[in-house]
């Protein structure tokens, strides 16, 4: 049979003692950088540990990311990564299917900086396999030149004037999830089938009417910088690192019927022979210092705790950046999207892709 | 071999000889390779596109069977992709055919008394082959961005509707279909053109054809082959095309094509028996299409 | 005359001054030339002479530097080769390979809207009978057969002129000959004026009313072919239609009647009527098969010329005839033909024979002859082709 | 398909019909009877040039741009992207360049060598299964990218082949090997069989008669289809995104960044493939030029 | 005798019961053939008949069905190619396009391993007169230097046997003469045995001590140039070699030395040796050259035959001769030719003639001949080999 996950693939030799380097496969916008495109972070990580990293801005999209390593990872090879960063949702997968590399916690000292909210998720008890990178919102964003106005609501995307300027995320989990709250829906709550035909009715009228210009990954910020969608459905951190690359353009804002709230894993495909070279890694950003000097630039919220206090170090400001380290009152109005069945998922995924391929 | 009429040079008449021992020791490892490689592999995706999927198992994993209804599925949820590959790949076969024939009959015919300017001319048809087809595709993505200067200009000139955009339509993919094919339109174009012996235009003109009657009657026939295998290394590529129609390059989430549905079946949606049968359709309508066409055309001896 | 109507007979071709440059080569350099309606004209001269040229100029295929053309008092120098009474017999027939035997006779017919193409189409057919082809493919016919094709789609328009470049050049010996002969045939059944370029001296001469000799864009001779053939006026003529034995010596005494050329302490008399030059250098010449030969030095006569004694250094038996080539010291060797009316040859190598002939045989030219190397013909017309193409595309891009 | 034949021909400089000797007969190009007139299919031409060389020129100059990541807006000049084309992103673009040279080279060495035996053997010899090789030869031209891509992937993790460099090669082999076939078929064809008569009447052995005879007779086009096959193997995306596990070549890293901002790098990249190639073919074309003309001038 | 030694002079060639079957097509049925060491021998015939395929059979490039093949005595049957003292000049020459003129004068040595390879070959090279040239790739020759480097290229091996396959076929006639003289001269010079394949009766009679005529595959005739032509034995070289005046009727009577014919009333009388059959339905014959024509009835005479009286009903000057044509009510056409030693024509189209020629040149034939349609040559070697090889390629698929 195709398809992964019957015979779990075994873990590859780790060869970290001898070989110091890591390769990381990472979203893009997703760490601090300098005015030279260089990685500050990752060069002192270097610097103190011996271990060149690698960082390749592989991930577009849970899926299509899954999508180009699922044959290597069924075969337990190496995919050229020996860490990944993955949604929740996909880590879990990733961990059903034994893909993922068991981590050792005694090389991640720093592991007790993890946010005790974070410690047990359902998909990984005792965070086994994964540890998250960084956790942030999906809402609505705008180019403030063209919407001077700005926009409030999911629907507010829905206006004619903004016809064939608008983007929305390949990924299911926050297009969705922002609709189905505009709908009224808890998506943390125990919602189904009907709930979702009218979520996705709603995407497909705005797709087939051509509201919608294009659906996708995290490439959906070249359609913003080139002005091709002038609103859409963004990742809260995102704007602040296209708005420091090309001009403070855009906004982002948590719709008011409410966002999405989710987090992002390191992992370590199974067919990696340098887990302990990752796991430096993770350790390395689980120094509450680091993971406030990423979050200052990334914007996303940080799973380290005492890295607030470190922020405020650097500059005072940051702590009260609702982005970074949301209140109550912000986490309030941005919610879990609910863990689906793998029928759940088999069924979502493809009335969702079958919108992406305009059919 | 439907190419080998556009071979550079004569045929020479060859007295075939029977010494299979030889022919076999030639044959053999390349043909070998081709059954390994090829044939093998379109079994496998044949058989594929009639698995299930296993019972209780998880996304991705499906059993062998003899599930034929695959086929049913992808036919009633994808035919809007198959009837709009066939469209693009056909419009975009019909413009760069428009857009080559005047260009590879300047060069073929009318440089042929200057071998340094028709070589140059050559060069530059073959010119976008050097830079990456990715790339080029690229580049006219940004040049026709809805803020482009090209797009801003033809909307102040109200040459197009002030909310109207180029990239994510039908005819941005069209366009960038059309665009990366034009060298293997031209060229095949080109080499039968380069031979068209103009004593045969000379003779009809002699026998009282105004020009365009010489072009009609005797320039267009004689080049029936370069047209013809213009046409099948433009289509046939085209159809199955996923590239230019991406999302991430001209295309929209209304203007994905086949290539698109596979790639998603057998990467996304990790639905391996739609995208086998999808693929085997997609081969098997191109190569009825090619077969119907040839014969029309009457070059089948060609085949 | 419009297109539109068949011709009733041959009409007349005029040219007149006519120069063609191509770019950084004349091709022809002043032409002037009228052929009359009817006849059956043939234009000789070696490769590269511009014999082609020429016809492409009447077909309206390529326009004259200067100078007009006129078909049956008309000028046509400004119009277009497809409205132009004007037919061609292509040298490599030019048939439309994608057509059929009769759409290709038929094509210009249709051309001109005439009723009943096809009809017209299978008559012509029927008159170079390959009827009973109609339906094939010119790839699937012989060469004979094509030409055969070619000629029926130009005389199925009744042109007023029919042009043939070498449409025999393709064919081989036999079949050449006897496709002259229906060539000649044809032309005398419809009447058409033939204009005929040819670079094979004998098809000129016996196919044609009237052959002009043409060389490097000129015309040097015309007139019928026993005109040309018997009195040469120049030394290429002389050799180039047919074989000439050709001595160059002063002129030793002319009296009105006769002048007398010394030739290697000889004296051979030409009659003052067929003598171009009559004081100084002069070359003088007869043809070989009007040259006797002897076994002893003939009785002195003021009619017959006397060469000798040489020796005979080659006999070639060829059939019909025997040739000898006798070498005379000082005045060359010297070709005679003798028809092989008896059997065998009369006379061995290494025989020592005179050489005689009737003195109103002989002709004097009116240029110096030069003596030729041993490889003449080292250039071919391909090679002279592609060198001048050479030099052609060199210029087009200096220029 | 010899229009890519005749590319690679003129590629390298070695286009059959390009000798001025073989050119065809009634090669005369009349100057007055353009039906068209005389400068409406010239314009035409440049016209169509410059569109197809439009997004050429926008590569070349934002190989230029001051850019950092993505490489959408201009701001500004600089050299510094052709000086450190290997810094960016710890040298992937060369990496990647790097693997699709490597690839290239080995999958035209392969195809070439299996194309050009069954070339001869198509044309020289005469078998029962000749209509069904012929198909099966055919058939990859007449298959679309992703069903060769797609058809293969599900192959090689059918038999638990991993994706690596090998089975790119053994790919894009496959897809060339047809390719291969046309071209060098052709120059067999016209290839006249008395030339290896008379080496073997001049005493040539058999192996003598290949390697002095056939194999200089073929040799340009056997050079066509391997810079043909070098050609398609070194644009291939599609194949090889099935194909390619997490190996790297030039169309994939453009594809994968395509999500995420091209840097200029892959410009520079290109750009550099494209003037090296430009300069190539014109050194070429004006040395056999200089050639054709010394030989006429020689004796 | 060993390839690697340089034959000092020709060797003889014996073909001995020699058959040649392709798939499906006999080319060669049964042929025995001895050809002298130092000799010239001419292997003329038409188009398909086999000629090739002979020669191919003693280069060792074709093998045959059954029969034996020596060179100078020794059996060469199981031989290679490559191994065999003989060399080849290819119809199309087939000159190396990759090797300059030089490299493929020196090629055959080389293979030899013969010290100074390019010493002789610039020497065979001065032998043609194209030393200058041997840097020249062949495309950069003329045709006919390109034959002479053909020729150079095979003779510097001084093979015991040099084969010829219609050498100058791809030449115009008049380069053809010059290098047939030129050929002969080479032969003489070198004095190799040649083996010369050619479908032109003038060129085998010119250049060749012996031609043989063959035709679908088996030799018809074989002889001095001169025997062959003045004594005929079948209709076929009676027409191939040369023209022929053939007539059919009834022997009427024989004696010891001659036989009488009945052709349309009149007895037309042959020498009894020179007549093949001497009873029954038989065809006589004479050469067009050795009639003569009379503008009154001669009187009988034993030693002349006497047709007429007919018509002159065409008249075609060719320079050198006259040719009549003259029909004859119930006998046919008769050809006539003679040669223009005076000038101008004896007589004019439509006039009244006899013809008459002397006894001692009739012939009679071992066949009786047939009538031949209008246009004979229908069919070329071109369209004859294509389809043959149609049919042959039909074969070996369904085979
Ligand atoms: N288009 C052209 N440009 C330049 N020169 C040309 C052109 N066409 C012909 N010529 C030259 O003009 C001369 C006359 O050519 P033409 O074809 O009329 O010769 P020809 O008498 O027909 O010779 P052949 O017997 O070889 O056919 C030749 O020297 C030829 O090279
Ligand atoms: N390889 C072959 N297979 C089958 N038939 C052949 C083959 N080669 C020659 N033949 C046939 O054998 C016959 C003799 O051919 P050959 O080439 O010897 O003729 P030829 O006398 O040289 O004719 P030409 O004057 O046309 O060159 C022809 O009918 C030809 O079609
Ligand atoms: N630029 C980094 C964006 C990271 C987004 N991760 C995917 C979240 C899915 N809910
Ligand atoms: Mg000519
Ligand atoms: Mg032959």
């Amino acid at each position: 049979s195709t398809g992964g996950g019957q015979a779990k693939p075994t873990a590859a030799a780790d060869t970290s003692a001898t070989d110091k380097t890591v390769n990381w496969a990472n979203w893009a916008a997703y760490i601090d950088e300098d005015d030279s495109g260089a990685y500050p972070t990752l060069e002192r990580f270097t610097e103190e540990t011996g271990i060149a990293v690698n960082y390749e801005v592989a991930v577009d999209d849970n899926n299509t990311y899954y999508g180009k390593v699922k044959d290597q990872l069924a075969l337990g090879k190496d995919i050229g990564a020996d860490t990944a960063v993955l949604t929740d949702w996909m880590a879990a997968r990733w961990i059903r299917f034994g893909y993922t590399q068991e981590l050792n916690h005694d090389n991640i000292p720093n592991i007790v900086n993890l946010n005790p909210a974070l410690r047990d998720p359902d998909f990984d008890k005792g965070r086994a396999h994964t540890l998250p990178w960084q956790g942030g919102f999906a809402g609505i964003c705008w180019n403030k030149e063209a919407i001077p106005g700005g926009i409030e609501s999911v629907d507010d995307l829905w206006n004619s004037e903004l016809k064939g300027r608008v983007g929305v995320l390949s990924e299911m989990r926050d297009t969705m999830g922002l609709i189905l709250q505009q709908n009224g829906v808890d998506i943390a709550g125990d919602w189904g089938d009907p709930e979702f035909d009218a979520a996705i009715e709603v995407l497909r009228e705005q797709v087939e009417s051509g509201q919608v210009r294009n659906i996708k990954g995290n490439s959906y910020l070249e359609d913003l910088k080139s002005e091709d969608t002038l609103a859409a459905i963004c990742w809260s951190g995102d704007i602040t690192v296209i708005n420091a690359e090309a001009g403070d353009k855009w906004e982002f804002a948590i719709p008011t019927a409410g966002g999405t709230l989710w987090n992002d894993n390191f992992l370590v495909p199974i067919g990696s022979p340098r887990k302990a070279n990752a796991e430096a890694l993770m350790n390395f950003y689980y120094d509450p210092e680091v993971a406030a000097e990423v979050a200052a630039w990334v914007n996303f919220i940080t799973p380290v705790a005492g890295a607030k206090e470190a922020a405020i170090a650097i500059d005072p400001e940051l702590a009260e950046n609702q982005l970074i380290f949301p209140n109550e009152e912000t986490l309030s109005n941005a919610h879990i999207f609910r863990s689906l069945s793998g029928a759940e998922e088999q069924k979502y995924q493809a009335q969702f892709q079958s919108i992406l391929l305009g059919a | 071999m439907a190419f080998a009429a556009f071979q550079t040079a004569e045929v020479v008449p060859q007295a075939p000889r029977k010494r299979s021992r030889i022919a076999l020791f030639l044959l053999l490892p390349g043909l070998l390779y081709l059954v390994l490689f090829f044939v093998t592999p379109l079994i496998s995706l044949l058989l594929t596109s009639l698995q299930a999927p296993t019972e209780f198992g998880d996304i991705g994993q499906y059993d062998y069977a003899f599930n034929w209804q695959n086929y049913v599925t992808v036919m009633s949820d994808y035919w809007p992709h198959i009837v709009r590959s066939f469209g693009y790949a056909l419009a975009a076969t019909v413009f760069a055919l428009i857009f080559s024939y005047p260009l590879a009959y300047f060069i073929g015919v009318k440089a042929r008394r200057r071998p340094m300017l028709q070589g140059l001319m050559l060069v530059l048809v073959i010119a976008p082959f050097f830079i990456s087809f990715l790339l080029r595709t690229l580049a006219w993505k940004q040049l026709l961005s809805d803020e482009s200067f090209i797009i801003t200009s033809l909307k102040a000139l109200s040459l197009m509707a002030p909310d109207a955009h180029f990239t994510g339509t039908p005819f941005a993919v069209i366009f960038g279909l059309t665009y990366n094919f034009i060298p293997f339109m031209t060229l095949p174009l080109y080499t039968t053109l380069e031979r068209l012996d103009l004593r045969y235009l000379e003779a009809g003109s002699d026998l009282y054809a105004n020009p365009f009657t010489v072009f009609r009657k005797v320039t267009i026939p004689l080049s029936m082959p370069g047209i013809v295998a213009g046409t099948l290394l433009t289509f046939i590529p085209a159809a199955g095309d996923y590239v230019n129609a991406s999302r991430d390059f001209l295309g929209g989430p209304d203007t994905q094509m086949m290539g698109n549905v596979i790639e998603a079946n057998f990467l996304v949606l990790l639905n391996y028996p739609a995208a086998a049968a999808l693929s085997i359709i997609l081969m098997a309508a191109i190569l009825v299409l090619v077969g119907v066409y040839v014969k029309r055309s009457g070059t089948e001896d060609l085949l | 005359m419009s297109v539109r109507e068949f011709a009733e007979r041959g009409a007349d071709l005029e040219l007149a001054g006519i120069q063609k440059r191509f770019p950084g080569f004349t091709a022809i350099e002043h032409l002037d030339l009228t052929i009359p309606a009817g006849s059956f004209f043939a234009l000789l001269g070696p490769s590269g002479c511009g014999k082609t040229t020429t016809l492409r100029l009447v077909a309206g295929l390529e326009e004259p530097t200067s100078g007009r053309i006129l078909i049956g008092g008309r000028d046509v120098t400004g119009t277009k080769a497809h409205e132009r009474p004007v037919n061609t017999v292509f040298q490599s027939y030019a048939l439309f390979p994608h057509m059929s035997v009769l759409e290709n006779v038929a094509f210009g017919l249709k051309r001109r809207r005439i009723g009943d193409a096809l009809g017209r189409a299978h008559e012509a057919l029927r008159l170079v009978e390959l009827d009973h082809l109609a339906q094939r493919r010119p790839a699937q016919l012989s060469g004979g057969q094509q030409q055969r094709v070619a000629l029926a789609r130009a005389i199925v328009n009744r042109p007023a002129l029919l042009l043939l470049d070498e449409p025999l050049g393709a064919l081989d010996l036999k079949l050449r000959r006897q496709m002259q002969l229906e060539l000649k045939t044809i032309q005398e059944e419809v009447g058409l004026t033939f204009l005929h370029v040819t670079h094979d001296q004998e098809e000129a001469m016996t196919m044609a009313d009237t052959v002009a000799v043409m060389n490097k864009g000129a015309i040097e001779q015309m007139g019928a072919p026993a005109e040309l053939y018997e009195l040469p006026r120049t030394s290429f003529v002389a050799n180039f239609l047919g074989q000439s034995n050709l001595f160059t010596g002063n002129v030793a005494g002319s009296t009105d009647a006769a002048i007398s050329v010394d030739i290697a302490g000889a004296r051979v008399t030409v009659p003052a009527a067929r003598a171009q030059r009559h004081k100084g250098r002069v070359t003088v010449g007869v043809r070989p098969e009007k040259v006797t030969l002897l076994r002893e030095a003939p009785a002195a006569s003021s009619d017959r010329n006397v060469l000798g004694p040489g020796r005979v250094i080659d006999v070639s038996f060829s059939g019909v005839s025997t040739q000898y080539i006798v070498a005379i010291p000082d005045a060359g060797t010297v070709t005679v033909f003798a028809q092989n009316t008896g059997s065998g040859p009369v006379v061995g190598e290494g025989v020592e024979v005179w050489v005689s002939w009737p003195v109103e045989h002989g002709f004097g030219l009116d240029d110096v002859a030069e003596p030729s190397a041993r490889f003449a013909a080292d250039d071919d017309t391909t090679s002279i082709a592609a060198q001048r193409r050479e030099e052609l595309v060199t210029e087009l891009e200096e220029g | 398909m010899s229009g890519e034949v005749q590319a690679a021909a003129v590629l390298g400089g070695l286009g059959e019909s390009q000798e001025l000797d073989s050119r065809r007969p009634g090669g005369r190009v009349r100057g007055r009877r353009l039906g068209l007139g005389d400068w409406l299919l010239p314009a035409y031409t440049i016209i169509a040039f410059v569109f197809l060389l439009i997004p050429i020129a926008y590569t070349f100059v934002f190989s230029f741009n001051d850019s950092i990541k993505s490489n959408i807006a201009w701001r500004g000049f600089t050299f510094d992207k052709w000086l450190n084309v290997c810094t960016v992103e710890g040298g992937a673009v060369c990496e990647a360049f790097g693997n699709s040279i490597i690839i290239g080279i080995a999958a035209t060495v392969i195809a070439t060598t299996l194309g050009t035996m069954i070339a001869i053997a198509l044309v020289r010899y005469r078998f029962r299964a000749r209509g069904a090789i012929s198909l099966l030869l055919f058939l990859p031209m007449a298959t679309p990218e992703v069903v060769l891509g797609a058809g293969l992937a599900a192959q090689f993790l059918a038999v638990g082949v991993a994706k690596d460099m090998t089975t790119i090669i053994l790919a894009h082999t496959m897809f060339c090997i047809s390719f291969v076939v046309v071209t060098v078929k052709a120059r067999v064809a016209s290839l006249d069989p008395a030339l290896e008569e008379a080496g073997r009447d001049l005493y040539g052995s058999p192996s003598q008669v290949f390697w002095r005879v056939t194999f200089p007779l073929l040799l340009p086009g056997i050079v066509a289809a391997a810079l043909l096959s070098f050609a398609l193997s070194f644009d291939d995306f599609i194949i090889t995104n099935f194909n390619s596990g997490a190996v790297s070549t030039f169309p994939k890293y453009i594809y994968i960044s395509a999500s995420r901002g091209i840097p200029a790098e892959a410009n520079v990249i290109a750009s550099a493939v494209f003037l090296f190639a430009l300069v190539l073919v014109i050194v070429a074309q004006v040395s056999r030029a200089a050639r054709a003309k010394r030989l006429a001038n020689l004796g």
